[in-house]
């Protein structure tokens, strides 16, 4: 059986190849899809501290972070269709408007 | 018991349900009927109120004995067992309040139906209107029933709301938002004093609860402190009711309309302070110099505010003037232990100045707006079942003989006459003002030639008026010759703390002079004398009337601008606050936000050397966040592989 | 032989592996005899005579389809996604035999000198109705990858309106499914079955359709929505988009989401069998049949009401005429959604209450109908017509940005 | 091996994947792809090497945990460096059947299930949709290099191994050993029981999350502005629309 540190290994990899690409990627929709890369490693770890600690609570949380996922996608889709549309790129380098 | 508990938690919960449907449903669903549900609801509040009282007589315990029902445990004050609940108390006080307001209000509500619909101005609150009716019932219900301090000022600060709310109802109107605002602010200086009070008793009794800190325990616990807790819970009687000197807001107050004034401004809201008053006689009676303070007051006020009602002639504030005056008298009562003769005032005048306001309402109605007396005249003919009824509801005002205010102005004076004499007589006097002034703005209205606003369509109004002015003359005429025995017999429990300090006031404070009879034949010969007069002066010779005016010189002068007070406040406390209030806002302007300003300029100046570097990318933002976080993470790290071998 | 494996290895494994030996070309040739099948039934509805060259009443038909398929030249459009417009019909094919895993094709077999019974079913989940839910969300990325690496409008087209439309009708189809869910308190597919099998009455099987018929109406609508078969198949209608999302695909590439669908058919079919028709139990025969024939029997009784099924999939696909898509969205998020929803608010509700198994449900479920009805009666709700309360809005999205 | 060369080696490997996935990001000119995924490959040996020292003797169960853990990595790393965006998406959609198998491993099957329908049938299938509509020519220069490559990934690398080493050090100190599952009830019992108990409120805050959600999404992206040419045509009256036969 696998111990803990493994999981959490996993996940903080997952977790830091997901940082990379959101650090990197200028199409802003691989830029949302990294933030999700970046849930599934805490996703790892959520589950497997519940595990490895005996209880449920883990998972209830990686329930709930699959709603706020699946509320990030909705409202982020949305968000970047707006974009598209407005601008005609996905280009996160078009939107710098706020710079100081 | 438990009709007793469904029928007070009833009257509660109609009104505010039928103030929530009226405000939720009436905008975009009832419209034009959203009066139907108020009206179902304060009838049926009123139902419920002589239900209850039925049942409270019919009770099988102890007749008057209060009731205290607990409803629920409210706001826990620490410990296991010291809830302030809300309970109702049910006992002859509250029984003739509850039955006098949702009474007078059914009938105000109906009123008001047609009223507000055929109302001069551009009408956008029709349900608005019927809404806060709604939620005034309840508040005053609230008030009334409440079975402990934090209720009754729950109750007071919410139909002070609605008070605030429906003057400023024509909130377009400049006049009637500075009025709201005006009573509003007014108030709050007499709440000031009402809060401290409860507090007061809170921390010296330890509850709020009437049943305990009205028992001999409450007050022995209040101890020395009780003369001034019942100082200032008056000083909140005074700004509610308008006394001297706080009356100030009540006149203006008639810029809302006409139901408004006639239930809040005149039958209901501002007796809630002789309700208080009465309510808390064990506190108010461990102190001579409080009741007589209490007298002065009411004494003085009665006969100010009726000397300013001499002159005026706008027909609202005539009757807003003798309102104060009317409340003075009833304070008077309660300042010479008359408890009793107050709360019978206080019925009856509930009775006969609502319908004298509705009966102004009506001739505002017809005239479309206009209150002025000097701008028309004789509109007996024209408006023969307003006029009658307001003759009888003027009568009743002035005292006439076997009318229902005699028999409570009597009352009042008889004991004034004994405990205070030189109130008592200036009260004579009073009673004697008042049947003048109220027969002058009588026959000012509708005596004398015909006399009409130019392009007027004057007509009677429809029976949703009438019939409430009837309804309300009934009682206007009966209702004192009906209770003046059966109301001082049903309330004796409320009189015992009374009686008990009147019995023990030292020899010699009770004059003995004149008898029941006596007073009475007194204050019916001043009352007809009044009457005479005025009839003399504006109906027979009005050049009498004139020459009075001319004659009186600078002395009418003083009374018709209201012997300056609004002035002299304005002097005295208004504008040294504003003054205050200027040097106060020169110094958060520039003393705090200089502060403000060079506490900020770091940053700014921070700002304005970083600013550059930031792009406007989030994921060069992103850059540093994760790497400030990889160093924090690795700092917190190594710190705690350090502690770690330090142990 | 069956004995000589289960014994062999002693586990239910064994026996896993010869249930797959058997099922999976079982399910194949089911497959291709379902196209056969279809040509003849849509024949039978437009009174002619379907495939009867190939073999006597064209029974080889199929075989010499395989044989077309495999010969063809494998063609590949210019500009396509090489790597995706491959992968596209082997995903499609392959996630829908995924769902076989978990269906249970029969109760269970109790073979001589083993102390315990064994499963017919290859996996036995805990969760094997989110299994197949799983499974059944995972289908649409064959059709999706294909429309877009076939470098084609119409196929582009044909992707798009399958991803819409198999998300949207994910909702209607879990929420129907949740409803057997909450009233059976299972998650396992063999336990649901093995609920439906006790009389009423001593002859009437309590199958879940008698219980809850609206949400079985609604799951049916769903299926045939994710199975993208008449009359949702908006994504490869031929009038609109030629052949939607496999215009580009031909030969054995093409007959792959050919199988593909028609496997899918066969598993949602299997899944409603279990749902709603008490799965392999034989109306009339005890539950327990842990003898070979019996087990044999109930695989031919399942096979029977998937069939059942089948038919009726074809003959709605001949006989009703296609939605606009528009109306199929609508009928999804207006009709089947709150509907469904409300469906499972009722057992909820009935479940707080302890109301017992019986029709109680059953007058809930008409209730709701009833409802939804004077509802969309009364306000006129658009559940599949024109919507006349919206102003006219250019609902066009521009593909190319800039249109503010 | 003591902590410091674990925490020494989770550095370094760390830093070998890093310098990999630089390497391996799509820029302009020629990228080092073939250098990029072999030195990838080594750094995920070298993991697995570091990690197998914790088993005595290695069952089928680990077997799967590094099948799935290298393959939910492996594709993760194809997230972040393929150029074209829908290869991104399905890469994650494979990250998202590893995990859902890790989750498998770690005894939580619904959550498991969960995972794939949300994810794989839900936000992916959505994620694919908009990559679909809005990407329709080519590849557009933004996807084909990327920027500040070199600092996101050492910000990156820190953020991780900092993460690892610190989390798997202090484990290291107190190995945790999975307690036995006590299986009498089904996980999606227990888990819906602690939902619905436990985390009531959370569950309804999450619903009433979820519909602001759609909500906003629609009110976002909804567009309010009439078409040109329609402006022009007066809106049937009400309940008379659906009686006109337009078919089309």
């Amino acid at each position: 059986m696998a111990e803990l540190s493994n999981y959490i290994l996993v996940g903080a990899l997952l977790f830091g190849l997901g940082v990379i690409g959101f650090l990197t990627r200028r199409n802003l929709i691989v830029v949302f899809l990294c933030t999700e890369l970046m849930f599934q490693g805490v996703v790892v770890n959520l589950v497997a501290f519940a595990r490895y600690w005996g209880n449920l609570q883990g998972q209830a949380f990686a329930l709930f972070l699959l709603v706020i996922a699946a509320v990030e996608a909705g409202l982020a889709l949305a968000l970047v269709v707006v974009l598209y549309r407005r601008r005609g790129t996905l280009d996160s380098e078009a939107w710098n408007s706020m710079r100081g | 018991m438990d009709s007793l508990q469904q029928y007070s938690i009833l009257i509660l919960l109609l009104p505010l349900l039928g103030a929530v449907l009226a405000g939720a449903l009436g905008p975009r669903l009832l419209k034009g009927a959203t009066h139907w549900v108020v009206i179902l609801a304060v009838g049926g509040a009123a139902y419920c109120a002589y239900q209850l009282f039925e049942v409270y007589t019919h009770l099988a315990v102890h007749t008057h004995e209060p009731v205290q029902l607990v409803i629920y445990d409210w706001i826990g004050m620490g410990g296991p067992t010291s809830w302030l609940t809300v309970n109702f108390r049910i006992d002859p006080l509250a029984l003739v309040m509850l039955l006098t307001v949702t009474f007078i209000a059914t009938w105000i509500v109906v009123y008001a139906r047609d009223y507000m619909r055929h109302h001069h101005h551009p009408e956008r609150g029709y349900e608005r209107f019927f809404a806060f009716l709604g939620l005034f019932v309840f508040s005053m219900c609230a008030l009334v029933l409440g079975g402990n301090f934090l209720l009754l000022y729950l109750g007071w600060e919410a139909v002070g709301l609605c008070s605030y709310l429906l003057i400023g109802f024509y909130y377009d109107k400049p006049a009637a938002a500075a009025a709201a605002m005006k009573a509003f602010l007014v108030n709050r200086i007499g709440d000031f004093g009402f809060g401290l009070g409860i507090l007061l008793i809170y921390l010296k009794c330890g509850s709020l609860d009437y049943d305990y800190v009205l028992s001999s325990a409450g007050i022995t616990a209040l101890g020395d402190w009780a003369p001034g807790i019942a100082l200032l819970l008056f000083c909140g009687a005074v700004g509610k009711s308008a006394q001297l000197p706080l009356y100030v807001w009540l006149p203006d107050a008639m810029e809302g309309p006409t139901p408004v004034s006639a239930l809040i401004h005149a039958a209901t809201m501002v007796t809630a302070g002789v309700y208080m008053v009465a309510r808390c006689g064990a506190i108010f009676v461990t102190s001579e110099a409080v009741m007589t303070f209490v007298a002065a007051i009411g004494g003085i006020t009665a006969l100010f505010a009726a000397t300013m009602a001499l002159v005026q002639y706008d027909m609202k504030r005539i009757l807003a003037y003798s309102t104060i005056s009317q409340l003075g008298f009833m304070f008077l009562g309660l300042g010479v232990y008359a408890a009793d003769a107050a709360v019978f005032h206080l019925m009856t005048h509930a009775f006969f100045k609502a319908l004298l306001f509705l009966g102004a309402g009506s001739v505002m109605h017809a005239m479309g707006g206009i209150i002025d007396v000097r701008e028309f005249g004789g509109l007996r003919k024209v408006l023969p079942w307003t006029c009658y009824t307001f003759v009888i509801g003027s009568l009743a005002l002035a005292g006439f003989p076997m009318l229902s205010g005699f028999f409570s102005k009597d009352l009042i004076l008889h004991q004034a006459l004994e405990v205070q004499p030189l109130l008592g007589w200036l009260a004579v006097i009073t009673a004697g003002l008042t049947a003048f002034y109220t027969f002058r703005m009588v026959l000012l209205a509708f005596w004398g030639p015909k006399r009409l606003p130019f392009g007027v369509h004057v007509h009677e109004s429809g029976p949703w008026i009438i019939v409430p002015l009837l309804v309300l003359a009934i009682g206007a005429a009966g209702a004192g010759y009906y209770f003046h025995e059966k109301l001082p017999e049903f309330l004796v429990d409320m009189m015992t703390p009374f009686d008990v300090a009147f019995e023990h006031l030292p020899p010699g404070a009770v004059v003995h002079g004149l008898s029941h009879e006596e007073v009475g034949l007194l204050s019916g010969v001043v009352a007809i004398a009044g009457i005479a007069v005025a009839v003399l002066g504006y109906w027979i010779r009005p050049d009498w009337s004139r020459r009075w005016r001319e004659e009186s010189g600078w002395l009418y002068i003083l009374v018709h601008n209201k012997y300056y007070v609004d002035e002299i406040l304005a002097t005295v406390l208004v504008r040294p606050l504003q003054q205050a209030a200027a040097v106060g806002s020169a110094v958060d302007r520039y003393l705090v936000d200089g502060l403000v300003w060079l506490v900020a300029a770091g940053p700014r100046l921070v700002g304005f050397i970083l600013h550059r570097y930031q792009r406007g990318a989030m994921q060069g933002y992103g850059v540093m966040m994760a790497g400030g976080l990889a160093v924090i993470i690795f700092l917190v790290f190594i710190f705690a592989r350090v502690l770690a071998a330090a142990n | 032989m069956v004995d000589w494996l289960v014994i062999q290895f002693h586990t239910q494994l064994g026996f896993s592996i010869v249930l797959l030996l058997v099922v999976i070309p079982a399910v194949l040739t089911g497959v291709g005899y379902s196209t056969y099948f279809e040509r003849k039934v849509s024949a039978w509805l437009q009174d002619r005579h379907g495939p009867n060259r190939a073999g006597p009443l064209g029974l080889l038909q199929p075989v010499a389809d395989g044989v077309k398929f495999l010969l063809k030249e494998d063609f590949m459009p210019a500009g396509a996604d090489r790597p995706l417009y491959i992968l596209a019909p082997m995903l499609s094919m392959g996630i829908a035999m995924l769902g076989l895993a978990v269906i249970p094709w029969g109760g269970s077999y109790q073979p001589a000198g083993l102390a315990e019974p064994l499963q017919v079913q290859v996996a036995g989940l805990d969760i094997g109705l989110l299994y197949l839910l799983a499974v059944g969300a995972l289908g649409v990325y064959g059709v999706v990858l294909a429309g877009w690496s076939s470098n084609n409008k119409y196929a582009f087209y044909g992707g798009l309106r399958a991803a819409a439309q198999m998300v949207s009708y994910e909702i209607p189809l879990g929420l129907s499914i949740l409803v057997i869910v909450l009233a059976s308190g299972q998650l396992r597919l063999e336990n649901i079955v093995e609920q439906q099998t006790a009389l009423w009455w001593g002859f009437l099987p309590q199958w879940n359709i008698f219980l809850h018929p609206v949400s079985f109406i609604i799951m049916f609508t769903c299926v045939l929505a994710e199975t993208n078969r008449a009359p949702f198949d908006l994504a490869e209608c031929e009038q609109e988009l030629v052949g939607g999302f496999h215009t580009e695909y031909n030969a054995m590439k093409w007959a792959m989401f050919f199988l593909g669908e028609y496997t899918h058919m066969i598993v949602g079919s299997a899944f409603m069998v279990c749902l709603f028709f008490g799965g392999w139990h034989v109306p009339g025969l005890a539950a327990e049949q842990t003898t070979l024939w019996g087990v044999l029997l109930q695989l031919a009784v399942m096979g029977a009401k998937i069939s059942i099924f089948i038919f009726v999939f074809m003959w709605i696909r001949w006989t009703l005429p296609r939605f606009r898509f528009d109306q199929l969205m609508r009928l999804c998020w207006k009709g089947l959604l709150p509907v469904s929803l409300a469906l499972a608010l009722v057992v909820v509700v009935e479940l707080f209450f302890n109301v017992p198994r019986s029709y109680w449900s059953l007058i809930g479920e008409v209730g709701v109908v009833a409802v939804a009805l004077v509802a969309v009666s009364l306000f006129r709700i658009p559940v599949t017509g024109r919507q006349w309360y919206l102003p006219d809005l250019d609902n066009r999205t521009p593909l190319r940005g800039g249109s503010v | 091996m003591n902590w410091s060369t674990t925490t020494i080696a989770i550095y370094g490997l760390t830093a070998l994947g890093a310098v990999a996935v630089y390497l391996l990001l799509p820029r302009a000119g020629r990228s080092a792809r073939v250098a990029g995924t072999l030195l990838g490959l080594a750094a995920l040996a070298g993991l697995v090497v570091l990690s197998l020292r914790s088993f005595a003797i290695p069952g089928s169960e680990d077997f799967y945990f590094y099948l799935l853990a290298v393959l939910a990595l492996t594709s993760a790393a194809g997230v972040i460096t393929q150029r074209k965006a829908v290869y991104s998406a399905l890469y994650f959609v494979l990250t998202v059947v590893a995990v859902a198998g890790l989750v498998v491993l770690l005894e939580a099957e619904f959550l498991a299930a969960a995972l794939i329908i949300i994810y794989g049938g839900a936000i992916l299938v959505t994620y694919l949709f908009v990559i679909m509509l809005a990407q329709q020519e080519g590849q557009p220069l933004y996807d084909r290099r990327v920027r500040g490559g070199w600092w996101a990934c050492v910000a990156g690398f820190l953020l991780t191994a900092t993460v690892a080493s610190a989390l798997s050090d202090f484990l290291l100190l107190a190995p945790v050993v999975a307690p036995p599952m006590t299986v009498e009830v089904a996980n999606t019992d227990r888990l819906g029981l602690v939902v619905m108990t436990r985390y009531m409120v959370v569950l309804q805050a999450a619903g009433i999350l979820l519909l602001l959600a759609l909500v906003g999404a629609v009110a976002i992206v909804r567009k309010r502005y009439p078409h040109l040419e329609t402006v022009e045509r007066p809106l049937p009256a009400i309940g008379q629309a659906g009686r006109e036969a337009a078919p089309f």
